[in-house]
């Protein structure tokens, strides 16, 4: 039975116009999605701004109103109390953000931050705490006099590892990375991915990984889902979908990524130009008539793409 | 065939000043671009390479900013120039394109009033003429209906319009060198794809040489014919794109390549880490190799004392010599 | 659909604006020590308020306002070093008097302000939706009215009136620029991740409010309670020389000022209006040097320390 | 754009009915009533019980509000006790002098505010740029109630160059040259008080957006395409600084309308702000009350200039 189970998500945001400022329409940001996480697996959630990525992320965190659909956590129907702050599913499920620089607040020291969690849910002497923090500091790679300081002592790499610190706290089942490292520098992006695999074998966590860079979730996930306009395109095993991509979405979104290899340009470049031919001639196939996504049917094991 | 130099930079240093100190972001950087060329700087933040782009027309703040050393643009020295004798060659004979497009316009004037403002200060056009020439630069970028974008407000177009426009109003006067620092960052890659395309098809058009800054080394591959990698103010490698994705040589270089996520490694293996943090401009070590701290285990005698370019082939030159038997921690 | 995907530099340079280094009481010092008015400023206002706060203990209410005929419109002399007003009171008492009474009174409205309308900004800028449309549609009633023409309506109708009164009717109507301040900078908080990472972390929304956003907009919070000081001392003065400030009895320097108000005064005995006047504008001026610097302190990218 | 402005149109009536309700609650608390100054004083008790329940003084208070509204609409705000004459017609004559006084202090206002805003701005950090600080903080910090004393008693007595207050001197003939200028010279010394400690607001706000505009992405693109400095200021920099001071404007007009009660006062200026305070003295409510609602209707304007200021200048909001 899956760790996490989204049944056909709804997240639409309301635009109120006209004189009275009634609800004329909505911005679809999630428009009925449907995917399932299991113990200790990389879920790869991939698309490009606007997707919707990122609200489904902060939707199965209750950060964002839903306004359809379920989420099933370890079976459970969590949907109702997901917004309150305080629930229990807090301890299972737990989130690292994109900013490193703004996801903690500077005001506090370290020790003070990865605290808060534990304050929040288990009641410790604070020399029980303080160990506590030392063995999470000493997890993610960092000293232990790193808790007196403020965090605008450290690096962006450094903050983000401090972050992924406080998300372990509770011992969570499973992290939603939401563009964990899209802020970083390429060598510091490195060192976060390698660090996120190792954490993820020593406690067997579960990862929603949510990025636009295809070159990181390749390196990182299993399985991937590409998202545009708010639905998913193709959802598959990541072989499958690298190597035989069948949306045309996710034909130009592969496409796209620059090679590193200097000698297939010329290659690349044409290929390039018959996928956005194929783009432009099939829109209309992929795409109904108010240009919405289909739902997804099976093209083969473990791959469905959005046919009509 | 030998293309003649378009832009030599000799021994730049760019400091700024910080609590009444000066500290040098470019670091003594010397290179050359040519015509009908694209010269990519690659590196990490900090690194220098935007200070170094901002230098060649002097867009810093001369307050907080001291830029020395020679910028010979077709043999005349950019940086002896007072502002109006600067401002012949601003737009005129070197364009540029920003980074962010959403913040690179005015947002109170049209598309079109922003393209003609650099025919008007370099062409003898009446207004017509700019007009008719503004809509065919338009057009040239790939902006579906030109009429209607030149009296469009910045607002209403998409980041990757907005970054066409900003590319017709660096190529207005038909310069002969284009600066682009990051030209793509803040786009999606799809995008990305159609610019830099783009980018591609009117250089070739127009035979300029383009210097692109840029820290995708993805974006490199696909555009540079020649390339300088730059660490804490320096080049620490330079050479043909071939060279350097093929063969490259200085331990940072290297490692970059090593930590592209992505490229061959199967969901199982490691990315390779460069340890350590890249210094920050007040307290970073000036002497001696810059990488060295972040190569431990490479021996002390393998640096120079006063790093120097070594040149290892035709036009390959590496800053230091303990590229000479450097490798990976573990691969020994 | 804006396809801006949102890259490193662009994102963490905003958040870098938003937030500041933790130790503010750190940089106001560094700033006073470098801004030479700041700290001139700083001294002279401590000076002022030592001296009038232990100075009005050495004079007695009572005797300041008796009446003594054979003392009337004396000018400056041995004895009466600022002389003595229409009914012969001694100008130095009514001074020391009156400037605490302004002083205490601009507090208690500043500090009033203070606290109403930073509750209302956290709750309106935190909770956004409804709540906030509706708390700011109070304000945008309450701003609409004439703030002044009321509060003196007010005062003319209240039966029982006194030094309290005066500050609670004067702060009903001065809370909305505190409010819609803090509702700003709230907003602005709360769009940064370090608060929704305290709401997944399972902090209540309260507790986000006061330890996590607070901190970090108490600064600017501060800056602007010190402006506001100033300005309503300048709002209580020039009530009372109407006529609408502080019942008959109770010197303020609004009083003394109101002694300009007929002609032959202002000419023939400037001694007993033109020192009050000196005094409030100087007080006025110091708290504004100050504010600046702390201005500069809270403000991360100003600081020139 | 008409939409906003018809939003704003809308939103105003119910502020201005929670506000007449406001009002006359505040009014019910005023002492006196509708017969006051109506009667002579030596009529027996009777007759004035009589009277009352004639005048409706006992009906229930929703009764009044809606007798004192359906007057209201038609124009007929009650009657000023102390002059005996219309409310209307009393705040019509004194609104013309408030109106030209406002003017004047509105001009001395955005000369100095534009002109010293941008100053500072473009100067920013140099001396100049200090000394137009120092008179901010100098304006922000000086009550217009002392500048006004302070200027009388330089001006008028000392000196004698201004008179001490009215609107002009006695005896002259309306429509003459020599009364529009004693008119003026009455007008002078108010305004400029007012004029110069107003300004402080446009001057902060244009300074900081100078500032902020200079070390913008656009403004290196313009200089990136060799646009010569002094166009840049006039082109880029001065037309987006202007936009929040062109915004401020429609408030800060509405406010002045108002008439500043304080320096009408020093000055004896017969204005709607004096107005408002002799008829608290006298206790003539209606007055007070007709001249809130004036006020309170006159500040939504303000902000209704303001939007429609802002959005005709700024194509982010016209253009959606």
């Amino acid at each position: 039975m899956a760790l996490l189970e989204v049944n056909d998500l709804k997240v639409h945001y309301p635009i109120r116009g006209g004189i009275l400022g009634r609800v004329q329409s909505y911005v679809k940001a999630v428009d009925g999605i449907s995917f399932r996480i299991d113990e200790g697996e990389t879920l790869g959630l991939v698309g490009e701004s606007g997707s919707g990525k990122s609200t489904t992320g902060k939707a199965v965190m209750g950060l964002v109103e839903i306004t359809a659909g379920e989420i099933l956590f370890d079976g459970k129907d969590i949907t109702r109390y997901i917004g309150k702050n305080h629930s229990s599913y807090r301890k299972s499920v737990q989130m690292i953000f994109q900013d490193s620089y703004s996801s903690l607040n500077p005001k506090k020291r370290i020790l003070d931050i990865i605290a808060e969690p534990l304050r929040n849910f288990e009641k410790q002497t604070a020399g029980k705490e303080k160990k506590r923090i030392e063995e999470l500091l000493e997890i993610v790679g960092m000293s232990s006099e790193t808790m007196f300081k403020y965090p605008y002592e450290f690096s962006g790499g450094q903050r983000q590892r401090i972050g992924i610190a406080r998300a372990l706290a509770l011992r969570p089942k499973l992290i939603i990375a939401d563009e964990p490292v899209s802020a970083l520098d390429l060598s510091v992006q490195a060192q976060v991915l390698n660090f996120m695999k190792d954490i993820q074998k020593q406690f067997n966590l579960a990862f929603l990984f949510i990025s636009h860079d295809l070159g990181v979730v390749k390196h990182m996930c299993k399985n991937l889902i590409i998202m545009n306009k708010g639905r998913i395109v193709e959802k598959g095993v990541k072989e499958r979908i690298f190597e035989n991509p069948q949306h045309i979405y996710t034909k130009r979104l592969l496409a796209a990524i620059p090679d590193i290899n200097p000698d297939r340009r010329e290659e690349l470049q044409h290929f390039r130009e018959q996928v956005a031919e194929e783009y432009e001639s099939k829109y209309h196939i992929y795409y109904d008539k108010d240009q919405r996504v289909y739902d997804l049917k099976k093209t083969g094991d473990d791959h469905f793409v959005a046919l009509p | 065939m030998e293309k003649n130099e378009l832009l030599r930079i000799d021994n730049l240093i760019t400091s700024f000043r910080i609590d009444g100190q000066h500290y040098a972001a470019v670091d003594g950087v010397s290179l050359s671009v040519s015509e009908n060329e694209v010269f990519a700087i690659v590196g990490e933040s900090g690194c220098g390479k935007s200070a170094l782009a901002l230098s060649v027309l002097s867009l810093h703040n001369s307050t907080y900013t001291k830029v020395e050393g020679n910028i010979y643009f077709k043999g005349t020295d950019l940086l002896t120039m007072n502002v109006d004798e600067l401002n012949q060659f601003r737009g005129k004979d070197i364009g540029m394109i920003f980074q962010d497009p959403l913040t690179a316009l005015n947002p109170l004037m049209k598309i079109g009033e922003q393209i003609e403002e650099s025919l008007t200060f370099h062409m003898k056009m009446d207004k017509k003429q700019k007009k008719a020439r503004t809509i065919e630069l338009l057009e040239g970028v790939g902006i579906v209906s030109p009429e209607l974008t030149y009296s469009q407000f910045p607002h209403e177009l998409s980041g990757g319009m907005r970054q066409r426009a900003m590319i017709a109003i660096a190529l207005a006067c038909k310069p002969s060198l284009v600066i682009a620092d990051e030209p793509t960052t803040a786009l999606d890659v799809t995008i990305q794809a159609q610019i830099l395309d783009l980018l591609k098809k009117l250089q070739k058009e127009m035979k300029s040489g383009i210097i692109l800054i840029t820290h995708d080394l993805g974006v490199v591959a696909e555009m540079a014919d020649k390339v300088a990698v730059m660490y804490a103010g320096q080049v620490v490698e330079t050479g043909a794109v071939g060279a350097i994705f093929k063969n490259p040589l200085h331990p940072y270089t290297r490692s970059l390549l090593a930590s592209v996520p992505g490229v061959d490694s199967a969901e199982g293996n490691r990315l390779h880490v460069i340890e350590g943090m890249v210094p920050s401009l007040k307290n970073m070590e000036r002497e001696g190799c810059r990488f060295a701290p972040r190569i431990p285990w490479v021996d002390k005698s393998e640096h120079e004392e006063h790093p120097e370019y070594h040149e290892v082939d035709k036009g390959h030159f590496v800053l230091c010599s303990c590229y000479k038997n450097f490798s990976m921690r573990g691969e020994g | 659909m804006e396809n801006l995907k949102n890259k490193r530099s662009k994102k963490t340079d905003e958040s870098k604006k938003l937030l500041n280094k933790p130790s503010f009481g750190r940089a106001v010092r560094i700033e006073l020590v470098h801004d030479k008015l700041a700290m001139v400023s700083f001294i002279l206002l401590i000076i002022i308020f030592a001296t009038v706060f232990i100075g009005s203990t050495f004079f007695d209410l009572g005797e300041a306002v008796k009446v003594k005929l054979g003392m009337i419109n004396k000018p400056p002399s041995a004895d009466y070093i600022l002389g003595t007003d229409a009914s012969g009171r001694d100008m130095v008492g009514q001074m020391f008097l009156g400037a605490r009474n302004s002083f205490l009174i601009a507090i208690g409205v500043t500090a009033l302000c203070g606290i109403v309308g930073i509750l209302v900004g956290l709750i309106a800028g935190y909770f956004g939706g409804r709540t906030d449309n509706i708390i700011m549609r109070v304000i945008d009633f309450i701003s609409m009215l004439p703030r002044l023409m009321i509060i003196i309506a007010i005062i003319s109708i209240i039966p029982k009136y006194d030094v309290i009164t005066f500050v609670l009717i004067v702060s009903a109507l001065s809370w909305l620029s505190d409010a819609r301040l803090t509702r700003a900078k709230t907003l602005q908080q709360g769009s940064l991740d370090y608060v929704q990472a305290s709401r997944t972390l399972g902090t209540r929304n309260f507790v986000i409010m006061f330890r996590e956003v607070f901190p970090n907009i108490g600064s600017i919070i501060i800056v602007n309670l010190t402006l506001n000081l100033a300005g309503n001392m300048g709002l209580e003065t020039g009530l009372t020389v109407l006529g609408f400030g502080l019942p008959f009895n109770t010197p303020s320097l609004g009083t003394l000022i109101n002694y300009a108000m007929n002609p032959d005064n202002l000419q023939r005995r400037p001694w007993q209006w033109l020192p009050a006047s000196i005094l409030i504008v100087v007080m006025m001026l110091c708290i504004y040097f100050v504010g600046q610097a702390v201005k500069r302190a809270a403000d991360a990218k100003q600081r020139v320390a | 754009m008409w939409k906003t402005i018809l939003r704003r149109l809308l939103v105003l009536i119910p502020q201005v009915a929670v506000l007449s309700l406001l009002v006359f609650i505040l009014a019910s608390f005023m002492p006196g009533d509708a017969l006051t100054g109506k009667i002579d004083p030596n009529v027996s008790p009777e007759r004035l019980e009589e009277l009352r329940e004639k005048w409706g003084f006992y009906d229930p208070w929703y009764v009044k509000y809606g007798r004192w509204v359906t007057d209201a609409l038609s124009g007929d705000l009650g009657e000023s006790t102390s002059y005996k004459i219309p409310v209307t017609e009393l705040i019509g004559n004194r609104a013309a002098n408030t109106f030209w006084l406002s003017l004047l202090t509105l001009g001395i206002t955005y000369i100095i505010g534009v002109s010293f805003g941008v100053i500072s701005g473009r100067f920013n950090g140099k001396p100049v740029d200090k000394a137009i600080s120092f008179y901010t903080f100098l304006a922000l910090a000086m009550p217009s109630i002392v500048l006004g004393v302070i200027n009388i008693y330089f001006f008028s007595l000392k000196l004698n160059w201004f008179p001490m207050g009215g609107t002009v001197n006695v005896g002259m003939q309306p429509g003459t040259l020599s009364y529009f200028l004693s008119r003026i010279h009455h007008m002078l010394l108010p305004a400029i008080t007012g004029g110069v400690l107003y300004p402080v607001g446009v001057i902060q706000i244009l300074k900081s957006e100078i500032v902020d505009y200079k070390i913008s992405d656009f403004v290196m693109t313009a200089r990136s395409k060799g646009v010569p400095e002094k166009t840049i200021y006039t082109r880029h920099i001065l037309r987006n600084a202007f936009l929040p001071t062109a915004a401020n404007l429609g408030y800060d007009i509405a406010f002045l309308l108002g008439g500043s009660i304080f320096i009408e006062r020093i000055f004896s200026y017969p204005g709607m702000g004096n107005l408002f305070l002799d008829s608290i003295l006298r206790r003539d409510y209606a007055v007070v009350n007709a001249l809130i609602i004036l006020f309170a209707v006159l500040t939504v304007l303000g902000t209704l200039i303001s939007d429609i200021i802002m959005s005709a200048v700024d194509p982010r909001i016209r253009i959606k």
